[in-house]
């Protein structure tokens, strides 16, 4: 071992203050550094490290002074719980301050909040990246949202103000509508959040719900960090059911936000748009409805006024049918009246004709001819009758001139007389003999003689 | 008219006297019936003339009857 | 008219007159049955005339009737 | 009417009557005849013209039943 | 209307009424039809006329009941 | 409405009464149909126009039920 | 309704609607269907509200109660 020279810890001590103080000048640089761990007393004192991978390649203690302290939680707001707690990556402003009791520690003097921001913006960047790269980023996007969210499996943390808005919201909505919901309890916050969102997701039935509502409270924008949790996105993404969000954040949104069906601000935003939709439904259904009754109303109208027209018809045209045929049956009427008549009025000249013929004729048989001939009759049977008397009186007048020449009287009266014997004439002497006593006959008077002597002749 | 004459008509006594006529005419009658013959046919005739008259008569006046 | 002539017609009496016309116009009729004869055309010819009459007076009143 | 009529029709009675008619233009009926005819045939024509009388009333009721 | 036409129908009724004119127009019919025609036809018609009556006083009630 | 018409609908009703319209229209119906056919239109009318009213009563009801 | 529909859904009822309210616009229904469709509706639009307002124990009971 060579000859050593040795000082003392203050020496030391003093010496790299010295040597600290001379390479700084005391000034303040901008360090990046995860918070190993954190401890409050008055001040805040700060475990600072820094990872290469799993190892640790430089730890630092750090401090922030109570001035300090009350100006920058001022500065971070409500962040700085989110900034200020272990495992946070940070960038502050710290002059190293070197103390030989208490060593080498950075005095932090401010923190630049978008360091924090736009890590986590970064982180969610390659959640969204790795989203993407799996196909998975639309996926619950393109889940069709069911026409009426009824059965709402909500993710929430019992208890809280988020919880009790959207329960109330959906509750006492003004339309009466009743929601179905179970709640499946998670932290939202803090670093549990994750695993038992995760835990909460997985033990959803989706045949049970209609969504997958998950909310949370107003927080700081470091506290979204859980909802860019790639593990959780990946299982919304995946979840059968759209998964509505409400986390309650009004300028920046998380991956949740993004890849869910239906990303909205708040819890209450959540359970109004689920009531809207609710009643947009029962609106449009009802619209239908009313458009339906319409339709109907307007067709029965037509119907009625068809109905109306036949009713109109019906009450028309049969009557209008009956004056019709009683025209008919009157023109018919008639016209049968005027034929009989007509044909009764032939019959009656045909016999009134007939009638005359009758006085006439006979009369004139009678007067006319028959009488005549009658008369004739009368008169040739008057002449004919004279004609045969007369006739018959003159052929009697003939035979009684004849007579009348002939009688003996008439001949004796010329000379002629009739000699009788024994009262015989005599034509012949033959049978005459002497002494037979004649009596002759004269005209005027007899006388009667003896034959005396008889001569006889013969004839001729 | 004699009552036993009433079978006398003018036919018969017309045709008596025409065979009396005959008999005349032909000379067949004796002188001795001669007289009874013409006195036979003068009655014949004056019966006959008798009808006829009253024929005519009765003719005249059923001729008259029928106002010709 | 008697009885017995009910059943004489006009035609039977215009037929029987004709024959009797006919025979006066040959001298049929004997001067016995002339007057018979002309009595019976007489009664004849008034019949038949009576039967003009009255079928006259018949027509005309059933004629009448008709009212023409 | 007698009854035996009863048959009568106003077709026969016409024809009845235009037989009758005929025989009368054509001098076809006898004297004898002459009357029973006539009154046959005025009975004829007053059945027809009862007929058409009857027919006219009944037609006539009906245009006056029928208000025409 | 008689019991034994109670199938008679207006349009029967009718079509026998234009039969009935037509026969007439044609002189078909017989003055001894005529009276039973005319006798039918008032019938017919008397049926159409109540039928006419009746139908236009059951089509006014039934219609009534529309409360047109 | 009889029993045995508890088939009829609306569709039915209203080609049947399309039908007698059409018919009437025409004047296809004899006067011996017609008092049916206007009552079957009279009943078909009301069955239609009752199937309307109590439809749109019923759905009006409904509706007003629903606060529409 | 069927029992194959007692998983009515307010998805269904919507499709439902919106398929009644199609064939309305075609005028492809008669009164019959028209008011069945309607009726349909409103049974449709009623089963919504009553699910809609009704808390999970009782959308089993109303479920059963309107047979759905």
């Amino acid at each position: 071992m060579e000859e050593r020279k040795i000082y003392t810890l203050s020496q030391v001590g003093n010496a790299i203050k010295k040597r600290i103080e001379e390479a700084t000048h005391g000034q303040a640089f901008w360090i990046k550094a995860e918070i190993a761990s954190i401890r409050f007393t008055k001040h805040a004192y700060l475990e600072l490290v820094e990872h290469k991978g799993e190892e640790k390649v430089a730890v630092m203690r750090g401090s922030i002074w109570l001035t300090q302290l009350h100006r920058i939680r001022h500065e971070l707001g409500e962040e700085s719980k989110n900034i200020l707690k272990e495992g946070v990556e940070i960038l502050f402003l710290a002059r190293t301050h070197y103390h030989i009791v208490y060593g080498l520690s950075l005095a932090i003097e401010a923190i630049d909040l978008n360091f924090n921001i736009s890590a986590l913006e970064r982180r969610k960047r390659e959640t969204i990246a790795a989203l993407k790269e799996e196909g998975l980023f639309h996926r619950n996007r393109l889940l069709p949202l069911p026409l009426v969210i009824q059965r709402i499996a909500l993710i929430s943390s019992v208890g809280t103000a988020a919880y009790a808005d959207l329960m109330r919201h959906l509750e006492h909505n003004e339309h009466g509508y009743k929601y179905h919901v179970q709640v499946f309890h998670s932290a939202v916050q803090g670093d549990a959040a994750p695993t038992e969102l995760r835990a909460a997701i997985a033990s959803i039935d989706p045949q049970r719900f209609d969504v997958v509502v998950l909310i949370r409270g107003g927080g700081s924008k470091l506290d979204l960090e859980q909802f860019n949790d790639l593990e959780l996105a990946r299982m919304v993404a995946m979840s059968s059911l759209p998964v509505l969000t409400g986390i309650g954040h009004e300028i920046d949104i998380s991956v949740l936000d993004l890849i869910a069906n239906s990303p909205h601000k708040t819890p209450t935003a959540v359970a109004d748009f689920i009531v809207d939709r609710t009643l947009y439904f029962e609106t449009a259904m009802t619209g239908m409805l009313v458009n339906i009754h319409n339709t109907m109303l307007t067709s029965f109208t037509s119907h009625k006024e068809h109905l109306s027209m036949y009713a109109e018809m019906t009450a028309m045209r049969p009557a209008a049918h009956c004056r019709m045929q009683r025209g008919a049956l009157h023109t018919l009427t008639n016209q049968f009246a005027r034929r009989i008549t007509e044909e009764l009025t032939a019959q009656s000249r045909a016999l009134h004709s007939f009638g005359q013929d009758l006085a006439l004729l006979p009369r004139h048989k009678l007067a006319q001819v028959e009488a005549a001939r009658v008369r004739e009759l009368g008169a040739t049977l008057s002449a004919l009758a004279q004609r045969g008397i007369q006739q018959v009186i003159g052929k009697l007048d003939g035979i009684g001139s004849a007579v009348h020449l002939l009688s003996p009287e008439r001949i004796m009266e010329r000379g002629f007389s009739i000699a009788r014997v024994n009262g015989k004439a005599i034509k012949d002497a033959e049978n005459l003999k002497a002494g037979d006593e004649i009596e002759t006959t004269f005209a005027q008077g007899k006388a009667w003689s003896t034959i005396h002597k008889i001569e006889r002749h013969g004839k001729g | 008219m004699e009552k036993v004459e009433n079978k006398l008509t003018y036919a018969k006594a017309y045709a008596e006297l025409e065979g009396i006529m005959q008999d005349l005419q032909e000379d067949k009658i004796s002188v001795d019936d001669l007289s009874a013959k013409v006195k036979r046919a003068v009655m014949l005739i004056t019966f006959c003339n008798e009808m006829l008259r009253s024929t005519e008569a009765e003719v005249g006046a059923l001729v008259k009857k029928l106002g010709l």
